[in-house]
């Protein structure tokens, strides 16, 4: 065991902090999914692409800082700490992007990543369907081939950025006869394309930069498929990979949450509400110290078993938990905000309350988590199939 | 002892229902959160038609002269639909603190027009805290420094406080005049929080049995991986779980509505307890609903939301979770001591 | 809605209390599978017996009091509230005297019924096996019909008050090739019967009163079947529902516990103590009234529904929270004990500890009761058959 | 960063688990119950045979001046072999407090002796509480108005105290002389406490890591319904919840042992965070054990029931679950005070 930050990782956090200290925005930012939401948020992404800060973990070849995971954990703890804006890009940045990087051809690689990284194209993930959630396997969107074209029909929804998004990277269904898992090939297509709808998606607390996206008829080149057709599935194992991992910089942000529900005990402390605080620091301590181990294991290159679903599971618990107990402390002013819905989107304290709870649904229910854990941590049997 | 509810309160709940259904679907209700007074006179005129205000005002004022069982149905329906109103101010908290705490001048005055529905009363029973409906009220009750007072709604200057659920309307209200003092005894006060902390666990339990009913429904039809996922452990195990927490409380917020109409020595104790089953169950409830539903759940568009949000709501409104807890803690200990006491004393 | 006791029952409840009080026994019983404790059991029954207060549910043709379901409760109640011994023949008295009632010819009756009354006779349930325990249908203990006898070969567990009873009534399988819920029979045996070896079962909290019992080449006159062959599993189930419903004077018993923690923590009282136990105090609260709504329903013959695994459910929950609380308030202190283990065993802390414990697993485990209510209540599809 | 074991930790904790697995099966373990020692001499030799107690004691008094890391595989295999040792005080608390908290004087009276093996210590930091291992220990520290005192074993009376888990030793301790005092600083004593909190996180997961792996290999062979009970929904995400809780929680106190090893400013609120995280997981790993047993854990015969009680106790030993999430509690305000001092400042 040693369980210190090298020197080197000390001096880059010195780097990126100092960096981001002296560069990072005034104010808070609008929303992405408004007009002068965008347009700051754009500009922020712009200064960081600048500075070269815009794909620590992309390969330098590709444009990225070519950081290893500890450098791009301290990264997003630097990050995390100042709250600075959600990366527009996050759906090429992580997902997309290093799915072409693994599995594309040299030219979708010349084609695609440059735009990804000085955002000309902002890329949105297609793989959820409305009849596919837990079970994304069941996806039924068609691509039917006409030539050198792959012909798309079918809807995609929860399409996180997908108001602003130009390409998706989408799972669609190209041999209607294979098994539920085979027949799968992973596309990418622009949204401008024919046939192709992008429809808002409000949440219920006002958030709006999901979309659905209808197809009909939509043509795509051939050669936007990544990987060998039919393939899709294996393909899109690396994206979902990382989705179900950690999101780099949440226990920052967990921990933050708990300093903020601390400093309002702090005013008046009564034992009910420091057992609960204590609660809650204690399990925020064990998922950042989670973090740490599963990077430790990423950087060593060996096998993460089922950490990143037990990270996702307790994640998801433990944050839930603390935003409850938000609620519980601001008593009956946790339901005020400043504006008046339902045109405004919820205020922070709300929006974290609701993205908390979603959590335990996105990526992976808890149940399916539960179910990945007790099947492949604990080698229990799968249930019967009916 | 019989818990069911008689003929009439049975017949007087399915009334409401079904004014409730008429007047606040869903998509109706979506209408009114633009609307800035998100309130529909002609569910009041429908409350009152049925005679639901003068439940709780003695004959002698032109009221019914009822018992607080008699509303029960209602506030758990007005739960179930997720009713935007204020009733359980309106109806039940609102005419039995004036009918209980005014004087005869001050009940001679009020009591008839709140009886007819004439006259619109809410409440706030936490010193500076937010009004519900004060806008679309006649007669404002607030507590300060201790006792109660009546405002009539002309001399409050009020200013909407928007909330999260946008069926909600609070207010901070600030009095222009003193106001009229309720002469009530501290006891007579402790019977208007307690037909609050009551009539709140009842609306939540209405809420819950939505939000499970609605889910229970959604796993019959919702297919993944092949199957229905009802028929999934995972989900059978979170909603009999669910279920069968809101029907305890159901049950503790009926007999602890019995005790509070009946002046029970125990009477505020046991709503305390009533509320607290009603605020975990409900507390469950919304949990597993929304997980249940998955993402569709979480769309703007769904109705669900209506529940969520108000259940959340409720959970903190009329005492806040733990403050109940600490003094339901507290009588527990009272309690334990005089049986001690008692036994002792044998 | 009407919440009063009637005049009729609060006369009935001074009276009962009355009896109790005066005719009570002074200190506390050694277990029942003690020799002494058995005496002082048996001492007590017959005091009981004498007075007419043996059965009061028994219907007075039988030697009961002939109570209905609210006069019952008041008994319970008032039994619970002096928290005196546990009546030693309650497997006769509640589930198989009952069971010969509803399904026994008259010369059954009369043959057995009064040894229970009296004592004469105690007895015991053998429904559950080593491989038949929540799958209680998956018993494997044989009947086989010879001449008019039944051999009966097969192994009993979880035999409570097994090592005092003289007589057992046991599911047993009649005919092998029938479907698992059919072809098993409901039969009355006696203990000395050759071929019945009875095995004391000590439990983890040193009570040793269940009993394993083992049959081999065990015969029983075919008389001795109550209700028709291969039709056991229906008669059982009168068994089976008084086990799942209510213990008439739990929520008297549940309500002192929680008095005790009350009491505890009142002489030095925080915030985070009376948080949980108000919590404990409201549930508590909730257990009873519901008790009393069964009680109402029942009383009136409509239909249960689901409420008594309701109320299972919620009971084996509610009971261990309180009972894990009163470790928290004992805190270091929780694991004393007066005397050695492990001959002796554990005093009542522990071993309500324990025992609510194992009310999540007895008569139904929490889980089975959730499969019951989620597809009986709530009309959720059963699991598919493998 | 490196969270696993060294070669040599790793090493070290095999040894240790070798030495267990054949001095406390629990076969054997049944025995010493009726035994008045309850203590075998042969495994406390075959620990200092390893070097277990002289781990901690520095190398000029013939220590191995290891880490507390060192010791971490050990106590997590004693949790997880149910060893019927207070390990936890004889080789980790025990030392490190004669050593930090020692005159110089008393330091070369007692280390040597101890990181032999020779000399056996044992520890109570809460005043008045009962002992572990008392009758087997030569010296015994106790906390008294708030300082630290040794008391060598022929100088105190030892009264057993029985409790649950047949397998642990307790005694009050009344000494007949007034003891000699460890002369340390409030800081020093801080760091004692701090050891026993996270070596009994430590243990406590050992114990909840045994009762998730052996209730998973009975849910693998068990039958119910023509299912193995593994295969239900039912039980696995009970399985998951609790093994997930635990490898959290295991994560929680290496990493708080490092914290407390490398003295980080750190060290006392990381232990306390530790200690909190392995009771809950102990929690419910205790829980969900039972319940998927079934029955057969029940049984005076099942061995689950080592695990069950050992568990039970601990969860309640070295410091009560709620003071230490209350203490926990005030760390987080304080540093959230802080850090909000510090931004100002900044």
């Amino acid at each position: 065991m040693d369980l210190t930050f090298s020197d080197d990782l000390l001096a880059f956090r010195a780097e990126v902090r100092a960096w981001l200290e002296s560069n990072q925005p005034t104010g808070r930012f609008q929303p992405y999914y408004t007009e002068e939401g965008l347009a700051q948020h754009l500009e922020w992404e712009a200064r960081l692409f600048a500075a070269g800060y815009s794909a620590p973990g992309w390969p330098k070849e590709f444009g990225g800082l070519g950081l290893d995971h500890w450098h791009q954990l301290i990264y997003d703890e630097e990050y995390a700490r100042l709250n600075l804006p959600e990366r527009v890009n996050k759906m090429g940045l992580l997902h997309g992007g290093p799915t072409v990087m693994a599995h594309g051809t040299p030219a979708q690689q010349e084609a695609w990543l440059p735009g990804i990284l000085d955002n000309s194209d902002i890329w949105c993930q297609g793989f959820s369907e409305p009849d596919a959630g837990s079970d994304l396997a069941g996806l039924r969107t068609t691509g039917r081939i006409e030539g050198d074209q792959l012909v798309l029909n079918g809807q995609k929804t929860w399409t996180s950025f997908g108001v602003i998004a130009t390409k998706m990277f989408a799972l669609v269904r190209t041999d209607r006869d294979a098994p539920k898992h085979r027949g799968i090939s992973f596309v990418i297509l622009d949204l401008d394309t024919e046939g192709v709808e992008v429809r808002p998606l409000r949440q219920l607390h006002g958030h709006a930069g999901f979309a659905e996206v209808f197809l009909t008829e939509a043509a795509v080149p051939l050669a936007n498929v990544v990987g060998p057709l039919n393939e899709g599935w294996r393909i899109a194992q690396t994206s979902l990979k990382l989705e179900r991992g950690m999101g780099r910089g949440t226990h920052t942000r967990m921990l933050h949450t708990v300093d903020e529900i601390a400093r309002r005990v702090g005013a008046d402390p009564d034992t009910g509400s420091l057992e609960r605080l204590g609660s809650h620091r204690a399990w925020a301590f064990a998922y950042e110290q989670a973090t740490y181990e599963l990077t430790d294991i990423m950087s060593r290159g060996r096998d993460e078993g089922a950490l990143p679903s037990i990270l996702k599971l307790r994640l998801s618990e433990i944050l839930t938990g603390i935003v409850e107990e938000e609620r519980n402390i601001l008593g009956a002013r946790a339901e005020q905000i400043p504006t008046g819905p339902p045109e405004a989107p919820l205020p922070s304290t709300q929006r974290e309350y609701w993205h908390a709870r979603a959590g335990e649904i996105y990526a992976g229910t808890t149940e399916i988590q539960k179910n990945i854990i007790s099947e492949t941590a604990l080698g229990l049997p799968r249930e019967p199939r009916p | 002892m019989r818990y069911a509810f008689s003929p009439e309160q049975h017949a007087f709940g399915e009334s409401a229902a079904d004014l409730f259904a008429k007047r606040c679907a869903p998509g109706a209700q979506r209408l009114s959160w633009t609307d800035d007074s998100g309130r529909d006179p002609a569910l009041w005129r429908g409350l009152a038609d049925l005679g639901a205000p003068a439940i709780l005002v003695p004959d002698e004022y032109d009221g019914i002269g009822g018992s607080e069982c008699d509303l029960l149905p209602v506030l758990e329906e007005a739960g179930r639909q997720a009713v935007p109103d204020a009733l359980l101010e309106a109806v039940f908290v609102g005419p039995f603190a004036i009918g209980a705490c005014g004087s005869e001048d001050q009940r001679r005055r009020w009591l008839p027009a709140i009886a007819s529905g004439e006259s619109r009363v809410t409440v706030a029973l936490s010193e500076g805290g937010l009004v519900p409906d004060a806008h679309v009220s006649d007669l404002i009750v607030l507590a300060r420094d201790g006792e109660l007072w009546v405002h009539e709604a002309g001399e409050v200057d009020l200013e909407r406080v928007h909330v999260e659920d946008p069926s909600r309307r609070m207010f901070q209200v600030t009095p222009r005049t003193q106001g009229e003092l309720l002469p009530a005894s501290a006891e007579l006060r402790d019977q208007v929080v307690a037909r609050e902390l009551v009539g709140s666990a009842v609306v939540l339990n209405g809420i819950a049995n939505h939000l499970v009913s609605a889910t229970v429904a959604y796993a019959k039809e919702r297919q993944q991986f092949g199957r229905l996922i009802g028929s999934f452990q995972g989900v059978k195990h979170l909603l009999a779980d669910a279920y069968s927490k809101v029907e305890l409380a159901t049950t503790a917020a009926r007999a602890a509505t019995w005790r509070v109409a009946a002046a029970d020595p125990e009477y505020l104790a046991s709503a305390r307890l009533a509320r607290i089953c009603a605020v975990e169950a409900e507390f469950v409830a919304n949990k597993v609903a929304l997980q249940v539903h998955g993402g569709i759940g979480f769309t703007f568009e769904h109705d669900l939301q209506l529940w969520l949000k108000r259940g959340k709501a409720l959970e903190q409104a009329h005492g806040g979770r733990y403050q109940v807890a600490r003094a339901a803690g507290l009588d527990a200990v009272e309690s334990a001591q005089r049986a001690a006491y008692n036994e002792e004393d044998d």
